[in-house]
Formats: C-alpha cells, structure tokens, sequence
C-alpha cells in the first residue's frame, strides 16, 4: 500500500528521533514500487549524482494528471523520491505548479536533502516535475 | 552617501606606517586591499567550514560547497550573467589561456586573431601561442601615438581583416585607459569573430554588464577586486563556452573514466579539473557583497574625484610627462619625470610611505610604441582619499629636488 | 612527546558540533582541517604585507616577495630539494597536466605511457590525452585483485613495454595503500621513462626525501598538508623541469615580449604565469612549519596507532569488507557492509557528527577492478585520536542496525 | 676620485636623514667611471632586474686581483654598485672570500637592498664576485 503524503507527514512527525526517522524513509523507499528496467535508460537518469536516480515522467492526456515513476539505488534517496511522488503523482498541472516541495519538506524537517550540494538530485527531480506540469498547462 | 573615512577603516592593511609614515596605497592596479569582511569570511571557513566541496555527504562538506556555489550566483550577478556561464580560474592569466587553448581546433592558418600593442602580457602571449600552433595571423590594432585608440581605424581594420578571434582590454593596466567597446566589439561581431575582452583592471571600476557589453568571453581576477589571491573569472557565453576543448584534466570534470577513455561534464564543470580554491571562492563573494553594498555611482564618483585631483596636481609639476589619457580612465596615471629611471623615483617615494609601481607593468609592446622604457603607475581605489593625493604629490616633489 | 589533545588544540575546526554531536573528522583524504598558524598566516598576510609580488619597489611589495620565496624555500627544504626546482600550481591536478602538457613535443606515436587503475582520475585522464595528442600508447601496470601492485610483474611490465613515461601514485587515495615505489622507479629508470610520482596523498604522510626517492616529478596539493585551498606544487629535477615547453603564458613568466615574439624565463618562473596565489603560498610554509615543528616518527607513529586501532575495531564489524591493504597505508580504511550503499552509510553516519566520504573517490577504474560501485572511506590524519575511533565505530554499528 | 669603501662608509653614517643618504648613494653613482660601451654585453648584464645592471669581471694575473666594472641605468642602483666596487676591486681572492658585503651592507644601514625581492640584482652581483674569487682561489 503507497500512503499519501498526509500519511506520510503524519509518521515523519511523530518520529521521536532522527534515526526513526530515516528508518520511516527507508521504509517508504521499500514500498516504493519496482520501476520497469526498460523504463531505466540515460535519459532517465538524473546526472551528477552519487546515488543513481532515475526519473520517468509522462502525462495522462485523458485524466490531465502527471505520471511519475522513479526509483534510486540508495535507500535514503528512494525513499525521499517517494515523498515526492507521494506529492506530485496524479496531480493535474495545475495542482503541481501549486505544490510547493520545498515549503513541504521544510516542514517535514528534511528541507536539507533539497539542496543541490546533497548531490542525491531531489531538487533535480522537482525542477524536472514542475517543468513538465508548466509545459502541459 | 559615501563616507571614505567609514570606508578607510574597513581596510586594515591601509592603516600602517612604512617607514615610520603613513602608507600611501597607490597600486590598487596591481592588486587591490581587502576589506575585513573578506580576511573574516576566509578565516571562518578554515576555522569551521573548512571541508573539500562537491563529493561529500557530510555536514562540512554540504555546507561548503553550498557557500561555494552560492559564491558562484554572487559573482554571476555582479555581472548579471548566468551562474552556469561563469567558470572559476586562477586568475584572469589562466582564464585567458584556457580560451586560447580551447580554440585551438577552431582556427587554422586561413584565421586572423587581432590583438593590440596596449595589452598586458597576459592577453598577448596566449595568442601568440596560439597563432603558432595554428598558423593563424596574429595583428594588432591601430593605436595613436599616444596609446589611445583610434577607433575609426580600429573598425575599418577589422571589416578589412575579418578576424576569428578578438581579444582586447577593458582598461589598460599600465595608462588606466577605458577603451570605447561598443564600435569595435560591433565590427568584430559583424564579422562573426569571436571575443574576447580582458576586465582584470576594470572589472572593479566599471563593474560591467557583461550581456549589454556583448562579447563573448570576459575575464577578471578576483585580486585586483578586493577578492583573494589565487582565484579568477571566465565568463562565457553558454554555447561558446561549453564549444571549447577542455583545458586541464583531471577530478571534478569528468563524467565517467574508464582506462580507454573518458566522457567529460557540460561547461562550466568541464573547466574546472580539481579541487577549486574553495576559501578563495568564498570570500570572493564576501568582497563582491561589499562591493555591491557600496552604492556603484557614489564609488565612481569618489574615484573619478581622486583620479582629477591627482592628474591636476601631477601635471602642474614642471618636467613631468604624464602618459594616461585623463579623459576616459579608470584612476592610474603612468608617467616619468625628465630623463629620470622610474626606478629611482618609486624608490625614492617608498621612502616616503608612498607605494606606486614602475618599470614596464607586463605592458613591453606599449612601452615601445610609447617610445619609453617604463614609467611610474600610481594607482587609485575608492579607499583613496585626497590626503593620499596630498601626501604622494608632497612626497614626489621632495623626490625630485634630491634627483635634480 | 606527542601530545595529541594540545595538538587537537591547534585546530580550530575540529571544535565544533556537528547535528547536537561532536565533530569527528575522517575526510582527511579530501583535505585536511588548518592549524591556527596557517589560519593567521592568511589573515595577517591580508591584514597587513598584502602587495604583489616580483615588481614592486615598495616595501610591502618587498616583503611580501620576500614572504614568497622563503616559502618557497620552506617548502624546498621539507622535501629536501633545491627552491628552483619547485613549481607553484594551483594544485595537483594542475601539476600533472603541467607535466603531461610539457612533455607533448618529447612523445610519438612510438612512445608508450604507463600508468596504473589504482590512480586518481587526475592521474588518469592528462595521460589519455597526452596519448590522444602524440598517438603514443597508454597502459596500466598489473595489479593484484585486491588493488595492490604486483611488484614483480610491474617491474617485467616495464623491462617489457620500455616506456617513456611513468606516473604512479605513492599512496592510493582511495585505499590509502603505500606503492613499494622503489623497483618501479628503478626498472622505470633502466628504460630511461621520466617518472612521475602523485604525492597528493603521501606528502603529508610520509614525508617524502624526493632526490631520494629518485624520480623526475612529484606532485603534491597544499590543502591536503594542513595547508590552503588553490595550491600546489610540482617538483622537476632541473634539467627535466626545464627542458618541459612552457605551459600557461603572460606576466611574470617572461623575459621580454615584442607583438612578434615572446622570450620565456628558466624554470621555474617559465612555468608560473600570472599573479601567484602569494596568500596560500605564505600560509603553506607556516603549515609546513607546523609539521617539521612536530616529530616526524612520532607523528607517524600515532597515525599508525589510530589506523590499526581503527582497522581492527571496524574489522570485528561482521559484514564490513574492508578493500584497504592494512599492511603499508597512510591512515585510511576503505569499506563496504554487505550490499548497502555507501550513500545511505555515510548519511547516517552524519546525523552522529562523523565525516566520512563515499562514492568512487575519483577512482572508478580502480573501483571496477575492485568490482564495486563505491564504497565508504574513513581517512585519518595524525590530529586523529582515540575516541574519534571509537565514536565512529559506535556510530557505526548504529547506522548498520538502522539498515538491516 | 674614487672614494674607498672607509670614505664611504664616513659619509653615509653622518647623512642625517634617509634623503641624505640617498642623496650620497647617487653622487657615489655620478662619480663612478662610464663603463665602456663594449663590456655591456648581454653576459655582462644582470638577468631579472627592473633596471639594467651590467657587470664585467675579470682577474689580473700578475696583481693576483679582482677587476670590476660595472653599470647601471638607474643613479640608486649605480650608486650601491660604486659601494660594492670599492669594497672588492683590487682584492686578491682571499682577500675577497673574506669580504662580507652583507655584514658592511647591514652596518650601512642598507641591507635591504641586498634583498633579491628589491630586484636590482645587487645581490646577485656579490655573489658573481664571491663565485669568482673562489674560482681563482
Ligand atoms: C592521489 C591523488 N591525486 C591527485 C589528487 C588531486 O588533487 P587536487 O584535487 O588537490 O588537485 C588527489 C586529491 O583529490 C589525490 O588524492
Ligand atoms: C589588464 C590585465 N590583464 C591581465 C592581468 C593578469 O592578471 P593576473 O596576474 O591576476 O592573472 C593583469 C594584471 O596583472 C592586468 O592588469
């Protein structure tokens, strides 16, 4: 089962310390569902990052909503990339440009592995995400 | 309002005495002093943040190669230019090479580089070096008597010329002359040439609009701009820059390495092989912040006020022969006195307290068209101030009567 | 008597909480934390002598030259070799490719270069292009499975491929493995190949005798030697020092310039274009006054001490594959847990203040030989001490649950 | 008339001020014989320098003695070479070996023009005459 972001926020918060709390994000990574090997190519792939993080957008012309797959060969990296998606997935364009990951993360207390010197290319991905629901609206 | 006492003060190297006499800085030109803020901020990353940047996924080193690319936004803006158009050297002379190197596979004997006799060392032996491995031409604009331009000429000889790479100064470093831009980097853009511009003396003076100036490489060194030494610019226009051939190999630039071979990064990590000057990077942006904290007219304003004054008073000395041009400059005056050696005079002067530079100032083929051997340079900043201007006219009067 | 917390005491850095904990520092392979001397070095040079160098007449300019090559000196002296025979760069990476750039003309495409898979990329990539400029060969020394040289077979290698040039590294930056350099160089030496030692690693460690140590270059960054960002330094034995073509052209390299032909000074001025980093080079010798301040044997005793203290606790760790021969190492412990990531390793060990590195270590040849993508690498340094060790192998242990 | 080095050294320790004492370093530059222009070869000449120093050196067998002439484009240079002259034209190489231009340079008060971060290649001048007087030593 994927949780929501509310969900998703709601454990984060609750985490009594530091290390619970990766412990939750590694989880999330877990429960992330597997990528499709073909869907891994180096396109997909985010450059410049230690961990590898790939990323496959498409858009969903019928349901005008955002589709994001992605995955990384780190757990720490995953499970952050599933709180994105937790946050963008599904969202029409206009929601998406309305979200605001750093505002969430901040509040999550993780606004830190959105910084670009982190190299884990979280903030690449977002940049990537609003990118694409710019486009489409 | 600017208030150069308040301004003074930020400087500690100004407030000394050599020879048992208050200093007189008057080589800004060669290099600049520093304002507290830089020798504070370079001192804070060695005793906290002091960690190497881009690899790490420790504390230190996310925090250091935050401040190191926001370092990097700073100085892009001082220029407004993109941060990504901005590649950090170790100073304008290696900036200059990494270019001429980087065109190499672009010319051949058929081009043209145009060049002219006012430059400083750095921005013509490159070229030279180029033209060699290339067989290239190498010419140098006309220049008048008087080492001005003369930028009629200039405009016409590059439409005759058609040049594929110009590269010319900002201000000169040894008359502080400002050459008019515009026309010439016009007619070198008519035809396709590209550009260079050499901002190591005015990139502090004139703090320049880079994409309103238009040229597509600008270089400056963060020394001669209150910045550290061992640290300069290249700007580059994306697509130009990232179109030249990498320079030095090594770390940080690369993608992958395999034995057989290698795949480097897009520009500007592509330039920038190793591990950077990380603190001098850092408060390079401590020295722009101040810089930009200062209101741009009111400095140039105080400079060109100096610069006056001092002109006035030098060339009502008899027997002076001053070479700057006065009209255009960004505040040095280059001149002799007599049939004098500069060398006795800037000696003479530091008995004073007074510091000025003199011989050729790595400027050989301007000495010989201006038909000298060297001269003195005194060099103004806005810390200058018109007790400066008192003290150095005072001092070189004294120097003079022991010579005569 | 090595007194490590009075030591400690000396770096400022090493004071400080990171995430609520106390800072324990193994990144020294990166670059390592400044004592204070070197922190003051800096500012007074910034606060007071700061002047160019070499062509002033004025007393700041004079002692600042003098500062300037004194270090020079200093450092000369610290390797046991004549002060023209030690080139300023900007780091290591540039002291290489100085060389490779340098020896373009002495190659063919009969030539053969050899290098290894243990080097840093910077040891790497200037040789791929060196070889791709002269068509001359390029191939690695046989190494053991577990990174280390097979010294015997290195040495038929040699006597067979008969190369012109050699570049090896004296202690891998990424296992930390001190190379037997010396039946390398010698069979080197047979066949008459200049030799290039990448000191980068093992000139803080081992303080290297060079004439000894018989090869024609090494090369060696400052702020891996307690000292600052933007430098470093190639040694030359003279007469192959000079006789590499010039590489960065312009100022103070020169001996005279007309607009048709440059004359270049000997080395090492031809090599050192440009305004030099004269703060980092100042702030260096007082970093290498601190070392030879400090027993050398004792110094490498207590690096020995913490390493093998450390090796052995994190080797109790079941799980832990440690790639690093603890045999001949200068402090540094390269490893994986099972099949976790080094990423999510060295993040965790952040949240408890311990800097480590992970990644490739700009080594991903030696990294394919290994059959790893990475791994985590824990490095010391002699301001290392006991409960550093043990703070780390505690954190450690804490992290792995995390992940299991 | 040449003054000798004691002569010198009188004078420049009565000048009451540093302006004197320049004043007198450059009579001593105006004083000394014009070089002639066939020994200013680019061997004679002083490589480095900002100002250009040209010195000749040879040996008179029969005197077993230094000879040194010497030039200078600039008067305060000309001058410090007119002091080096008078302290080791006419030494026999023994003589000169034990001649100490620093410690006289020092007690002049103008040691630090025997920097060589002064570039007027003083320094470099001293140590030609020393390398020679131990050649013929
Ligand atoms: C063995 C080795 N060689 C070369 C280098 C390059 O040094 P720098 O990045 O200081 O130029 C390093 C450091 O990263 C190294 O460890
Ligand atoms: C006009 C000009 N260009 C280039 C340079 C070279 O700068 P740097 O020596 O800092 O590389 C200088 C400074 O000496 C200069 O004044």
């Amino acid at each position: 089962m994927i949780k929501t972001f509310k969900e998703i926020a709601l454990s984060l918060e609750s985490s009594p310390s530091w290390q619970q709390k990766y412990r939750e994000i590694m989880l999330l990574g877990k429960q992330l569902p597997a990528m499709p090997a073909v869907l891994k190519t180096s396109d997909a792939l985010v450059p410049g990052c230690e961990s590898k993080v790939w990323l496959y957008l498409d858009f969903d012309l019928e349901e005008n909503c955002l589709v994001i797959i992605g995955d990384s060969d780190t757990r720490i990296v995953k499970g952050l990339l599933a709180i994105i998606l937790s946050l963008y997935n599904g969202l029409t364009p206009e929601q998406a440009i309305n979200t605001d990951a750093f505002a969430q993360f901040n509040h999550l207390g993780l606004i830190q592995h959105l910084s670009p010197s982190r190299g884990n290319g979280i903030k690449a991905m977002v940049e990537r995400i609003q990118t694409m629901a710019e486009q489409k609206n | 309002m600017f208030n150069i006492e308040k301004i003074r003060a930020d400087f500690p190297a100004l407030k000394q005495l050599i020879n048992g006499q208050p200093l007189v800085y008057l080589d800004s030109a060669a290099t600049t002093q520093k304002p507290l803020s830089v020798i504070s901020a370079t001192e804070q990353f060695y005793a906290r943040n002091n960690a190497n940047v881009h690899r790490g996924r420790h504390t230190l080193s996310e925090q250091a190669t935050h401040a190191y690319e926001q370092a990097r936004q700073t100085v892009a803006n001082y220029f407004n230019i993109n941060a990504n158009e901005l590649v950090w050297t170790k100073g304008a002379t290696e900036a200059i090479n990494l270019v001429a190197n980087g065109l190499t596979e672009q010319l051949d004997n058929d081009s043209t580089i145009i060049i002219s006799a006012l430059e400083h060392h750095a921005n013509i032996v490159p070229w030279q070096q180029l033209a060699k491995r290339t067989g290239a031409k190498l010419l140098a604009l006309p220049l008048q008597k008087n080492g001005c331009f003369d930028v009629q000429a200039c405009v016409e000889f590059i439409s005759q010329h058609k040049p594929s790479v110009l590269a010319i100064t900002h201000a000169s470093n040894a008359l502080g002359n400002i050459t008019d831009l515009d026309p010439i980097l016009h007619a070198a853009k008519r035809h396709d040439a590209i550009t260079l511009v050499d901002g190591a003396q005015a990139a502090l003076h004139l703090q320049p609009n880079l994409p309103q100036l238009g040229c597509d490489f600008y270089v400056f060194s963060a020394h001669k701009m209150l910045g550290p030494t061992g640290l300069g610019g290249l700007y580059g226009r994306y697509n130009r820059l990232n179109s030249l051939a990498v320079y030095q190999t090594g770390g940080e630039m690369i993608e992958t390495v395999t034995l057989a071979k290698t795949i480097f990064r897009q520009a500007p990590a592509k330039f920038e092989a190793g591990t950077p000057n990380i603190a001098a990077v850092i408060a390079f942006a401590a020295a722009i912040d101040y810089l930009t904290s200062l209101n741009k007219t009111n400095v140039y304003t105080h400079e060109q006020i100096i610069f006056n004054y001092a002109a006035e008073k030098l060339q009502a000395i008899a027997g002076i022969t001053v070479y700057s041009n006065l009209e255009n400059n960004i505040g040095t005056l280059c001149f002799n006195y007599k049939d004098e050696h500069p060398f006795d005079i800037a000696t003479l002067l530091d008995g004073y307290g007074i510091a000025v530079r003199s011989g050729h100032h790595c400027a050989q083929p301007l000495m010989q068209h201006l038909g000298i051997n060297g001269s003195v340079r005194a060099s103004f900043a806005f810390y200058n101030n018109h007790s400066d201007v008192d003290l150095f006219i005072a001092a070189l009067q004294n120097c003079l009567e022991l010579l005569d």
